[in-house]
């Protein structure tokens, strides 16, 4: 299964938010999204889960359309995901959180939910001791794994996610790392990932997109980030770069 | 200037925070680090007033202010850019400067730090008639920290100020604190990222589960493995 | 042998209340009980419930007031009310009179218990009509509202008919709708008509009458408005300002020098009542007839006053000089005052007892749709 | 699953009130108390209707009493007896004068006939969010009363209508408001009910989960509309007679009172809700009749209720703004007070 | 044509009454998102105060009790703030709501027992009925009243509104209140604020109600702000802009089919109006001012 994005364009009044983006990932595969604040890369996102119409260009699946159809649609055909700002069911409890895509994805994607069950999900992401607790009751980290562990509950094809790591410690992060890994052996879904958290960013993707003012502006494996001198100037700025060049123990190396 | 002695937050049955006495002198800059949960929005949220405090004080320049409003706080001196950005979303970013201007009586000076955050973020320049529920998550950020210089405040609270940034404006973010720190202005800032805050500050205070695990020089912090990896995770291991 | 109860379903607040009067109902008890009571002695007795305006509490209260021994039943001034009272009073064959009800339909829903002690709104209707024929008054515009029930279309209707009946001619029909503050755009319209209506007569409740022709007064307009006992009342007067030298209406009684309303309104003022209109006068009535009855039958059991209730034939009432239930189905035969308003003031300008009144139930078609 | 016999078991629960007021005021009671009973069985049934849309989708409805007048109507018009209808509206459409059914079958018809209507007013209610959708409900509510009050050869306008038989006995009425208990509770623990109250959170991200918003509201909306429909076949059974202005808003507001009171998003803050507005009422109603107290007469003061009535939905919601019962099910929260023992914060 | 002129000129003093309202109840929610039911009180407040220093303190002359009944106004708007509203103000909007159903249900039911349930006469001037010639039509003084002032309160608040710090700070203040004390406002002063707007808008609207009815009674604030209400919801809830054009819109409508409809069905007049309402509604959603964007992911 392939997600192509192609010469995709959208604006808001005045501000050409996404200027004509290709990219494309396959099922198994988790490609990066990255570039400076306000790149694009949650219109990009956006679009891709229909919550905007794409002003241009086209979104397919395997060669069927798949843009400019409601979020609910995106969703049963595949395509599942998380936000930059944590959107739970605030008064709903995790488990029922999980449920209401689960509930979606019994109806109309049956074939592909398998063995997953919202027990499961919620096992895996460390989230079943939390099951009858209210969403808006849990600290930052866990609500970013109930959400993700919703967006699975949809048994998606493709996965979205919006800066997974935003506000995590970096232990945390870490954690996230392998579980998205997880992820990937387990339904072979390909994910979409948003971050500004280079060492994630490095250790997860296997290629990864970068956005500049609406447009791409490299792509390929994480070593272009270290690479090539663009991305270095409008993206990283001295010290991160020097970080990258010089190894990923972040910790160590700049104690130095 | 600011002093905070025996400080708790409690929400109902949670202690959120547990006793904590911290100062942060003239023109120093103070990290406050700790894990998910520690309690440290809350301790500065306390400080503010948004959230009451249930024991101890709080003094800024000599005054007692534990009782004092927010507002009168501000007109004090005392400017946070909070968790969560907080941008007034209905109001466009020229109209979240002017806001954030709101102690500042002095036009000039007003004048002046509106210049001075634009030429620093352009993007905020570019965005000038944007409602800011419409900006970008980083874009919102920038603009929450220039909304709370524009007063021009003797102290400024920072809460996570590089969450969600690109490391290009990261990097200038802490470039920013470095040079007001310079020009003067004392600074309480909380970070994830520990390296680049501890890098900055004179001293630091590590907070977890709502209790002092450690103040005292920065660099003291920094080099000490055991509290950076036990409660920060930082290094990998947990 | 105690107090014999009467039970008052009392309209006390909501938007009924200015059409009932629990006041001038326990006025008149304590009345008739200062006078030694009835059948030799016993008291009165008066229960009331506020059923709020709501018909469900209507019933409600009306239960209440039965398990309490109410022998005789008051009830609130419209059907939606006075139906669920009704249908609890008729196993026990309880008698409900309602104090300010004109609706001459009523009574045939609950039949052989139900009473108005008022007249019915085609009587007032037509007395008006009769005394505006004798003004010469040809033309007429009805003024007509769905908001209010039967009283705001029906009888500006029965209005009509007997208007037309008497040789004059209805020209038109306009809408007017309940709660209204401006009414400059029908003034407008009506002050467009060519030629011009002599009078005006209307179904309006207080206080948009009121407002209706101080509106219509300061616009030039002045052409007499007519309507029916809603006009009577003190406030109505004050809300109609300048606009009151318009006012005509049919009404239940006026406490002419020596009348019997007069002496009632005195008694009462002297015991401290206070008397805000004439559905105060009802209240009395009301007690007046449920006296005159039990001392009739000479018993205080529900179906005997009932009995004599229907029977009751040229009694001196309160408001009127003679009233007659008996072969009239619940509606009693009474005559119809006709008061003006004169430099604020209102004056008695005639009595009528009506030649010729339309039958009870119109089918409240608009009469120019009739061609 | 588990989680539908906890629900199951929640409803019981909460039918457990209900039904314990109910025995010992038909035991107990005189004649008036068993009808103020018998009026707050209908409301239960009215106010759980109401819940189902408003509690579920978090729109906050002023047009459900639109469906108990229009059921309320429909089933008067065809239970009265010809040959009263022959006096009364005899130019009935539809050849309504000429025939007369029997309550059940008159009931059922004005239910679905109620529903219908929901089914087509909801199409257009349920596309809106927030005050237009509830603006809209509002402008439903006066549409369906000047209909009411000017279709006269139907309704007899403002006037009663009336010799309806009276059917609904207090047994009928409690059967009818355990069975809403029970319904309303499935639906709103129904996986659908989930879904629904997800989108009432946030509508973004339940669309993004697959939830089709538009669908689950229409449901709620014609299902809730039914049982308020049903309130009102009820209600025009135990009266046995009609009017325009039991539908508007003095029943709009007392029900919404009753239903925001104790808490809009479970069925035992509207159980509950109902429960105390009534007690409140009636005990304030005993005052206003100036009874006597420890040989202290109290005076008369009409205008009493409402006033309370005021008081105590102002200080009830400044101290409870969620409700008296809070976001949750009576045993949902007594399930979590007690895991939460357990499970630590971090 | 003189007809149409003067109906015209009807429709403006009619629409102006809903528009001041409509402002009145769009400037609270915009603040903090309550629907103000129990707005149509406040209304009622001033009337009553007009009403009490008239009959207790035997006052009749209009210049003075007019300025009276709008602080009433003013007052009461701010003292239900603090002491009603005040501790709803995070709560779901259906609470809000509830309380100001609460407090009209309170206010009204203390003018019943207080006062009475009946009306109660108020003086007004007779100067607001004359009327003025002007060519072809006449226009009676409050009708030119009514207009003029509307227009002045709207361009005022407008720009309040758009120029001033309280203006922003209140729109802020809509979103999130904490904020904006903590960019060194006071924020309970900036809703009083909007309150005490709102209160002052309901005490023109009052005074032309009480000048046109003569009387004042405890419902008598219902009709006009259910009509307000809808006005409101019609530019585009919120939007003050929109809340004008809703209230002339509303006006015109009412009028249009108070004018057009045949005798026969004239009744149905409302429902005509409010089935219009609900097409104007359907076809756009944001109001009549408002304009449709998609958000993604963002926040309004
Ligand atoms: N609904 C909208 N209306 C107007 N402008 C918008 C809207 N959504 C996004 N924008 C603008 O489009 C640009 C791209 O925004 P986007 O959120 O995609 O950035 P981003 O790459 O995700 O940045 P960040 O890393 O800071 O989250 C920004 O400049 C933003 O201001
Ligand atoms: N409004 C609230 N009600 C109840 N508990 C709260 C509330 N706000 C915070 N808490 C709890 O108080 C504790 C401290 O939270 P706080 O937000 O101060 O932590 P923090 O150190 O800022 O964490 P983070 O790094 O995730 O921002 C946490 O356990 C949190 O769950
Ligand atoms: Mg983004
Ligand atoms: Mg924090």
């Amino acid at each position: 299964m392939r997600l192509r994005v192609s010469d995709v364009s959208k604006r808001f009044e005045g501000v050409t938010a996404v200027n004509s983006v290709s990219l494309d990932c396959s099922a198994g595969e988790i490609v990066g999204l990255i570039g400076p604040n306000g790149a694009g890369k949650t219109t990009l996102l956006n679009m891709i889960s229909s919550l905007l119409d794409v002003d241009a260009g086209e979104i397919t699946i395997d060669g069927r359309a798949v843009h400019n159809i409601g979020p609910r649609r995106t969703a049963i055909g595949g395509i599942a995901r998380t936000f930059q700002n944590i959107r739970l069911f605030a008064n709903l409890t995790v488990r029922q959180n999980i449920e209401v895509a689960f509930t979606t994805a019994r109806r109309h994607r049956a074939s592909a939910l398998g063995s997953v069950t919202i027990e499961r999900l919620m096992e895996q992401w460390g989230v079943a001791e939390f099951a009858d607790r209210k969403a808006s009751e849990l600290s930052y980290g866990t609500q970013r794994r109930v959400e993700i562990a919703r967006a699975l509950a949809l048994a998606p094809d493709f996965l979205l996610l919006d800066e997974p790591t935003a506000g995590m410690v970096e232990g945390e992060s870490q954690d996230l790392v392998k579980a998205i890994m997880a992820i990937r052996e387990w339904k072979g879904c390909g994910v979409i990932v948003i971050d500004h958290d280079l060492s994630f960013i490095t250790s997860v993707c296997e290629r990864i997109y970068v956005l500049d003012m609406g447009s791409l502006v490299a792509s390929g494996p994480p070593s272009v980030l270290r690479d090539d001198p663009k991305v270095a100037e409008i993206y990283l700025g001295r010290k991160a770069r020097r970080r990258l060049e010089e190894g990923t123990d972040e910790h160590r190396q700049s104690r130095q | 200037m600011l002093e905070l002695e025996s400080v708790s937050v409690d929400y109902g049955a949670v202690k959120a925070v547990q006793s904590v006495s911290l100062r942060v002198e003239e023109g120093e800059v103070v990290a406050l680090l700790g894990p998910n949960g520690a309690g440290k929005t809350s301790l500065i949220s306390a400080v503010m007033g948004i959230v009451p405090v249930s024991s101890g004080t709080i003094r800024f320049a000599g005054q007692d202010v534990t009782f004092a409003s927010p507002e009168d706080k501000v007109r004090k001196g005392i400017g946070i850019s909070p968790e969560g950005r907080r941008v007034f979303s209905n109001l466009t970013v020229a109209e979240n400067l002017q806001l954030g201007a709101s102690a500042q009586p002095d036009k000039a000076v007003r004048a002046e730090q509106l210049a001075k955050y634009l030429e620093m973020f352009p993007i905020l320049k570019q965005r000038y008639r944007q409602k800011a529920g419409t900006l970008s998550g980083g874009e919102q950020q920038q603009l929450a920290i220039s909304r709370c210089l524009m007063s021009r405040p003797r102290i400024v609270m920072l809460d996570e100020p590089s969450l969600g940034l690109a490391p290009v404006i990261v990097e200038k973010i802490f470039d920013l604190i470095a040079e007001l720190k310079a020009s003067g202005l004392t600074i309480l800032l909380v970070e994830q990222n520990a390296n680049e805050a501890l890098s900055i500050a004179d001293r630091a205070y590590l907070l977890h589960s709502g209790r002092l695990r450690f103040e005292g020089a920065a660099q003291d912090l920094f080099n000490s493995d055991d509290l950076m990896t036990h409660y920060m995770g930082v290094g990998g291991a947990q | 042998d105690g107090d014999i109860i009467i039970g008052h379903v009392a309209a006390a607040t909501g938007e009924l209340a200015p059409y009932d009067s629990v006041t001038g109902v326990q006025c008149m008890v304590d009345i008739v009980n200062d006078k030694g009571g009835v059948l030799g002695g016993r008291k009165l007795k008066l229960l009331s419930r506020d059923m709020k305006s709501d018909a469900a509490l209507a019933g409600t209260a009306a239960q209440e007031l039965i398990d309490a021994g109410a022998k005789v039943l008051f009830g609130p001034p419209t059907d939606d009310g006075l139906i669920p009272a009704g249908q609890i009073a008729l196993p026990h064959s309880i008698p409900v009179l309602s104090v300010g009800s004109t609706q001459v339909q009523w009574p045939a829903a609950i039949p052989g218990i139900a009473y108005l002690t008022a007249y019915g709104d085609n009587a007032s209707a037509a007395s008006a009509a009769q005394f505006a024929t004798k003004q010469g008054y040809k033309t007429a515009l009805l003024m007509i509202s769905h908001d209010v029930g039967s009283y705001s279309i029906a009888t500006p209707r029965y209005f009509g008919e007997t208007f037309e009946h008497l040789g004059g001619k209805v020209v038109g029909e306009l809408n007017w709708n309940l709660g209204t503050t401006d009414y400059s755009p029908q003034i407008t319209e009506i002050a467009a008509m060519n030629p011009r209506p002599d009078m005006i007569f209307s179904a309006f409740v207080m206080p948009d009458g009121g407002a209706f022709m101080r509106q219509a007064q300061a616009a030039g307009l002045d052409i007499p408005v007519f309507g029916t006992d809603t006009f009577d009342d003190p406030a109505m007067l004050t809300a109609a300002g300048a606009g009151s030298s318009l006012m005509n209406l049919g009404s239940h009684g006026f406490p002419s020098e020596g009348s019997a309303l007069k002496a009632f309104y005195d008694d009462c003022s002297a015991r401290g009542y206070k008397i805000e209109n004439v559905f105060f006068g009802l209240g009395g009535e009301a007690v007046e007839i449920v006296r005159h009855a039990i001392e009739t039958a000479g018993s205080d059991e529900p179906a005997k006053i009932n009995e004599a209730i229907s029977n009751i034939e040229n009694m001196q009432g309160i408001t009127a000089n003679s009233i007659t239930f008996k072969g009239r189905a619940g509606v009693p035969l009474k005559d119809v005052v006709i008061i003006q308003a004169k430099d604020g003031k209102f004056e008695l300008a005639d009595r009528i007892l009506p030649d010729w009144v339309p039958a009870g139930d119109s089918t409240w078609k608009p009469a120019n749709a009739a061609e | 699953m588990n989680g539908s016999l906890r629900s199951l078991k929640g409803a019981a629960l909460t039918a457990l009130l209900p039904i314990a007021i109910a025995l010992v005021v038909i035991a107990l009671g005189d004649g008036a108390q068993v009808r103020i009973l018998s009026i707050f069985l209908i409301n239960l049934v009215i106010v759980i209707g109401l819940q189902m849309f408003m509690g579920n989708s978090n729109i906050v409805n002023l047009g459900h009493v639109t469906f108990m007048g229009i059921a309320g109507y429909a089933a008067a018009v065809l239970t009265i007896p010809t040959t009263i209808k022959q006096t009364i509206i005899p130019n009935a459409p539809f050849a309504l004068a000429t025939f007369q059914l029997g309550p059940i079958e008159a009931g059922i018809i004005a239910v679905a006939v109620a529903m219908a209507i929901a089914l087509i007013v909801g199409v257009v209610i349920t596309r809106e969010s927030g005050i237009s959708a509830t603006i809209l409900t509002l402008a439903l509510l006066v549409i369906m009363h000047t209909v009411l009050a000017n279709w006269v050869d139907l309704t007899r306008g403002m006037r009663a209508l009336y010799g309806i038989p009276m059917t609904a006995n207090v047994w009928i009425l409690l059967a009818a408001a355990v069975a809403a208990i029970f319904f309303g509770r499935w639906f709103r623990d129904s996986p659908f009910g989930i879904q629904l109250r997800a989108s009432g959170e946030s509508r973004i991200a339940a669309e993004s989960a697959g939830v089709n918003v538009r669908f689950l509201r229409l449901t709620a909306w014609v299902l809730g509309s039914g049982i308020v429909a049903l309130g009102g076949v009820l209600y025009v059974y135990l009266l046995g007679s009609i009017s325009p202005k039991s539908f508007y808003f003095d029943t709009t507001l007392l029900t919404l009172a009753m239903l925001i009171l104790g808490g809009m998003h479970s069925i035992s803050g509207a159980v509950i809700g109902v429960i105390v507005v009534t007690a409140g009422f009636e005990i304030m109603r005993f005052f206003e009749t100036s009874p006597i107290i420890f040989g202290v007469q109290i005076p008369e003061f009409l205008g009493l209720t409402g006033f309370f009535l005021g008081l105590i939905i102002v200080l009830s919601m400044a101290l409870r703004p969620k409700g008296l019962v809070g976001t949750d099910e009576i045993d949902e929260s007594w399930l979590r007070r007690r895991k939460s023992g357990l499970a630590e914060r971090r | 044509m003189e007809y149409v002129v003067q109906q015209l000129l009807n429709t403006l003093s009619i629409g102006g009454n809903y528009a001041l309202l409509a402002l009145g109840l769009a400037i609270v929610f915009s603040v903090i998102g309550l629907v103000n039911f129990a707005y149509g009180e406040v209304i009622a407040v001033a009337g009553y105060v007009m009403f009490a220093v008239f009959a207790i303190g035997g006052i009749e002359y209009a210049l003075v009790l007019m300025p009276i009944g709008v602080l009433a106004a003013v007052v009461i708007s701010v003292t239900l703030e603090r002491v009603a509203f005040r501790p709803v103000r995070y709560a779901p909007a259906a609470t809000g709501l509830l309380t100001a159903f609460g407090v009209s249900i309170l206010i009204k039911n203390f003018f019943i027992t207080i006062v009475a349930t009946r009306s109660k006469s108020v003086p007004t001037p007779a100067w607001l009925a004359h009327q003025i010639d002007i060519g072809i039509a006449r226009i009676q003084v409050i009708q030119l009243l009514e207009t003029t002032v509307t227009a002045i309160a709207l361009l005022l608040l407008l720009l309040i509104l758009r120029r001033t710090n309280i203006g922003l700070a209140m729109r802020a203040a809509a979103r999130d209140f904490d904020m904006v004390r903590m960019v060194g406002i006071n924020a309970n002063k900036v809703i009083a604020a909007a309150f005490a707007v709102s209160g002052f808008l309901a005490g023109l609207a009052a005074i032309f109600i009480i000048a046109r009815r003569g009387v004042v009674d405890p419902f008598m604030g219902f009709t006009p702000v259910l009509k307000a209400f809808v006005a409101a919801v019609l530019g585009g809830f919120g939007s003050l802009g929109g809340a004008v054009v809703g209230g002339f819109l509303l006006g015109a409508l009412e009028v249009f089919f108070q004018l057009v409809l045949p005798p026969s069905i004239a009744g149905y007049r409302d429902a005509f109006v409010f089935v219009l309402v609900a097409a104007i509604l359907v076809w756009r959603p944001q109001g009549l001012v408002g304009t449709k964007r998609q958000f993604g992911d963002k926040d309004e």
